[in-house]
C-alpha cells in the first residue's frame, strides 16, 4: 500500500511535528518526508545532519508504530531496512572493493533530503509571490479581440442550374407516381361484401351491390374490380354463389345456404 | 522622458498621485463599470473622486485606452478610433449545400415565391436554416407578401444575386428550351412542363413589405 | 497639465504615437497574454513593436497598472503594491495541497521532468490526480518525451504558470541561483555533476510530443 495523497485542493493545516511523531504515521508523505521530519528535530544544518544518527531515529521511530500496531505502508519499511543496511555499513569496518560505500549511501540520502527541502522552501516562495488574480489583476472585463466569422458561400451558375434542372425534371417524371390512386383494396371489398351477404338470399346483381361501394369517379372501377376479386374469394370459401348467363352478362350473386344465418 | 515627466507629476502631491494609481487600478480590473460609491468606498478616506476621474480621463484623453463615462459609472474602453483593430474578419468559404442550391435556384426562376411554393416545387420541405443562409449570403431577400390568406412573405433575389452568378438581369436566367439544349433537364417531360419567367419588383399579387417585416433584417436589395 | 504633456508626446513623432495608441488598445483589450507575432500582425507594417513595448513598459512604470513581460508575452496588470486594494475582488481561490505545491515546484525547477523523477524527488508516488490538478489549472503541460527507454512522457510549466506567479521567464524561478549553485537541481546525475537550468524549449533528451499525445489536452502552451 502505498502512500495516498489527499484531495490535491487541500491543503492540510501544517502539522504538529511533536505530535505527528507520536501518532501521525499517516500523515506523512512517504518516508522521505519523515526523515525529513525527524532530520529537523536534529537542529542542525542539513549539510551537517548526522545521517548515522537519523537512521537509528527512524528505526526507532518504525519500531515504536509497529508496536502501537499501527499500519505501515511499505515503504516506510523498505525505508528502515534499507537504514539498517546502511547503518551496518556505516559501524562496521570499511570493506575493500565495496560500491557504493557506507559514507557515499549517506551522502547520497542526505542529498535527497536537501533537495527534497529546497523544493519545499522554493514552492513556498513561488506560493508567496504576487499571484494574478490575487495580488495582481489582469484587466476585468477585456473588451477582446472580436472574430467576425464571415461565411463566403461559393456556387457557379452552372451548379445553380444544374440543381434546378435536375429538381424540376425528377419532380416532373414523379409527380405522376406522386399522386397515388385511391384505391378500394382488396381486403376492404371483402369486409364490404361480407358485411352484405346476410342480404343475399336472392340472386342479386352484382351491380347493385356496387352501391355499398364508394363510388366517385376516382373509385368507381377499383371498386369494381375489388369487389369481382373478393366475391370470387368468397366463393371459393363457399360462402358466395356467383352466376352469370353468358360473357359480359350481369353477375348474379347469392349467399350460399346457410352462410347467411 | 522620465525625467520631462517626472516634472508633470510633480505638479499634483505625491498623496494624489497615489489616489490617482488606485482608482486607476480598480478600473482596470472592475468586472463591470463603477459608480461613484464604490470608488469612494475603496479610496481612502477624503479624496476626491470626482477630481481623480476628470485627471485621469484626462490622462487618457488621447490615448489609445479611453476613460468612459456609461450612465453614472466609469469604465476604461479601446478608444472607439481603433475599434476595428479589436476585429479580426475571418472569411471562410464554404460550398453551398445541394438543398441551398436548389431553394436558390427555385426563388430565382419562380420569384416571388412563398415558403410553400418553393416546397410544393422542392417536393421536400424546406428548412428554415437554408433560406437564412441564402439571406446571410446576401442572395435572397424578402421581397414582400404574398396577397392571400395568411399573407405570407414572398422570396426573391438581390442585386448581389446577379452580381454572384454574373447575371445582368433575370431575364438571363436560361429558359426551358437553353436548360434542354444544356442537357440539365432529364428524362421524360410532361408537355405541360414549364420554366416559369422571375418577375422583377411588380407582381399584382404581391404586398410591398411592411416596416416591421424589414426589421428583421432579411430584406436587403 | 495638458500643455506641459504635449510637449513631452511631441519627442516622438506623430506616427510613434499612433501606433503607441494602438499597442495600448490591443494590450488593454486583450484576454490573455500578447505575443509579439500577433502585436505585429496587428500594427502597421515597419512599426518597431520591442520599442514601442519598451516605451509603453516606462510610461506605465510608475502607475497603477503596469505592462509586465510573461515569457515572450505581454500583459497589462495591476501593480502589485496596490493588491491590499484590490484582494477583496480576488475569488475566493482554493489552496493547493503541499503535494500539489511540491510537485509543482518540482516539475518549474527541474523541467523538463518525468513522473518517476518527481516521485524520486519526493520520495513518494506522485499520484495521478495532483499531476491532473496542476494542468487543469493551466500551470503544467505535457512538454515531450525524454529519449529514454519507455519514452516517459515529459513535464514542464505553461505561460499561464509564468503569467500567474508573476515570472517574466523560468530563470527568474526565486532562488534558481542558488539552488543551481548547491548542485540541487541535478535530478539524475550525480552530485558533482555540472547542472541545467530548466530549459525552456530545447533540451536534447526530450522527444516532441506526438500529435496524438497533444489531444489529451494538457498540452497548452
Amino acid at each position: 500500500m502505498p502512500p495516498v495523497e489527499g484531495d490535491p485542493w487541500d491543503a492540510s493545516p501544517p502539522r504538529d511535528e511533536a505530535e505527528a511523531l507520536i501518532v501521525d504515521v499517516d500523515g506523512f508523505e512517504g518516508p522521505l518526508d519523515l526523515l525529513l521530519s525527524l532530520a529537523r528535530t536534529q537542529k542542525v544544518d542539513l549539510t551537517r545532519i548526522s545521517v548515522l544518527a537519523l537512521a537509528e531515529q527512524y528505526i526507532a521511530y518504525v519500531e515504536e508504530a509497529r508496536r502501537l500496531r499501527l499500519e505501515l505502508a511499505a515503504d516506510y519499511l523498505v525505508m528502515a531496512a534499507w537504514l539498517a543496511y546502511l547503518k551496518s555499513k556505516l559501524l562496521l569496518p570499511k570493506q575493500e572493493e565495496e560500491e557504493p560505500s557506507g559514507e557515499e549511501m549517506a551522502a547520497h540520502l542526505a542529498f535527497r533530503l536537501r533537495r527534497l527541502e529546497a523544493m519545499r522552501e522554493a514552492a513556498a516562495r513561488l506560493v508567496n509571490r504576487d499571484r494574478l488574480g490575487r495580488d495582481v489583476f489582469p484587466r476585468g472585463d477585456p473588451e477582446g479581440m472580436r472574430v467576425e466569422r464571415r461565411s463566403r458561400y461559393e456556387a457557379s451558375l452552372y451548379d445553380l442550374l444544374s440543381a434546378y434542372g435536375a429538381r424540376r425534371s425528377q419532380n416532373a417524371a414523379s409527380r405522376v407516381v406522386l399522386h397515388r390512386r385511391r384505391v378500394v383494396g382488396l381486403q376492404e371489398a371483402r369486409e364490404i361484401l361480407t358485411r352484405l351477404i346476410g342480404d343475399l338470399a336472392v340472386w342479386t346483381p352484382l351491380d347493385v351491390l356496387m352501391a355499398a361501394f364508394p363510388s366517385d369517379d376516382a373509385r368507381r372501377s377499383t371498386s369494381l374490380a375489388s369487389a369481382f376479386s373478393a366475391s370470387l374469394e368468397l366463393c371459393r370459401e363457399g360462402r358466395l354463389d356467383l352466376r352469370q348467363e353468358r360473357p359480359f352478362a350481369p353477375l348474379y350473386l347469392r349467399a350460399r345456404d346457410g352462410a347467411g344465418a | 522622458m522620465p525625467e520631462r515627466l517626472h516634472v508633470v507629476e510633480s505638479i499634483i502631491s505625491n498623496e494624489e498621485r497615489e489616489q490617482l494609481r488606485m482608482l486607476e487600478a480598480l478600473l482596470f480590473a472592475a468586472v463591470e463599470p463603477l459608480d461613484l460609491a464604490t470608488m469612494r468606498n475603496r479610496l481612502p478616506a477624503g479624496a476626491n473622486v470626482e477630481q481623480l476621474l476628470r485627471d485621469l480621463q484626462g490622462t487618457y484623453a488621447r490615448r489609445g485606452v479611453n476613460l468612459v463615462r456609461v450612465g453614472d459609472r466609469w469604465r476604461f474602453r479601446t478608444a472607439s478610433d481603433l475599434a476595428h483593430l479589436l476585429r479580426q474578419d475571418a472569411v471562410e468559404e464554404r460550398k453551398l449545400s445541394r438543398a441551398a442550391l436548389e431553394t436558390l435556384a427555385i426563388i430565382a426562376y419562380h420569384q416571388p415565391v412563398t415558403r410553400a411554393e418553393i416546397e410544393e416545387v422542392r417536393g421536400v420541405s424546406v428548412n428554415k436554416g437554408v433560406i437564412d443562409v441564402l439571406m446571410e449570403a446576401g442572395w435572397v431577400r424578402m421581397r414582400g407578401r404574398r396577397r392571400s390568406p395568411g399573407r405570407p412573405v414572398t422570396y426573391g433575389t438581390t442585386i448581389g444575386f446577379l452580381d454572384h452568378f454574373g447575371l445582368e438581369q433575370l431575364d438571363d436566367l436560361p429558359g426551358l428550351e437553353e436548360l434542354n439544349g444544356a442537357g440539365l433537364l432529364e428524362g421524360r417531360l410532361p408537355p405541360d412542363f414549364d420554366v416559369p419567367r422571375p418577375t422583377g419588383e411588380d407582381d399584382p399579387d404581391e404586398d410591398p413589405l411592411d416596416l416591421v417585416d424589414r426589421d428583421d433584417g432579411g430584406d436587403r436589395p
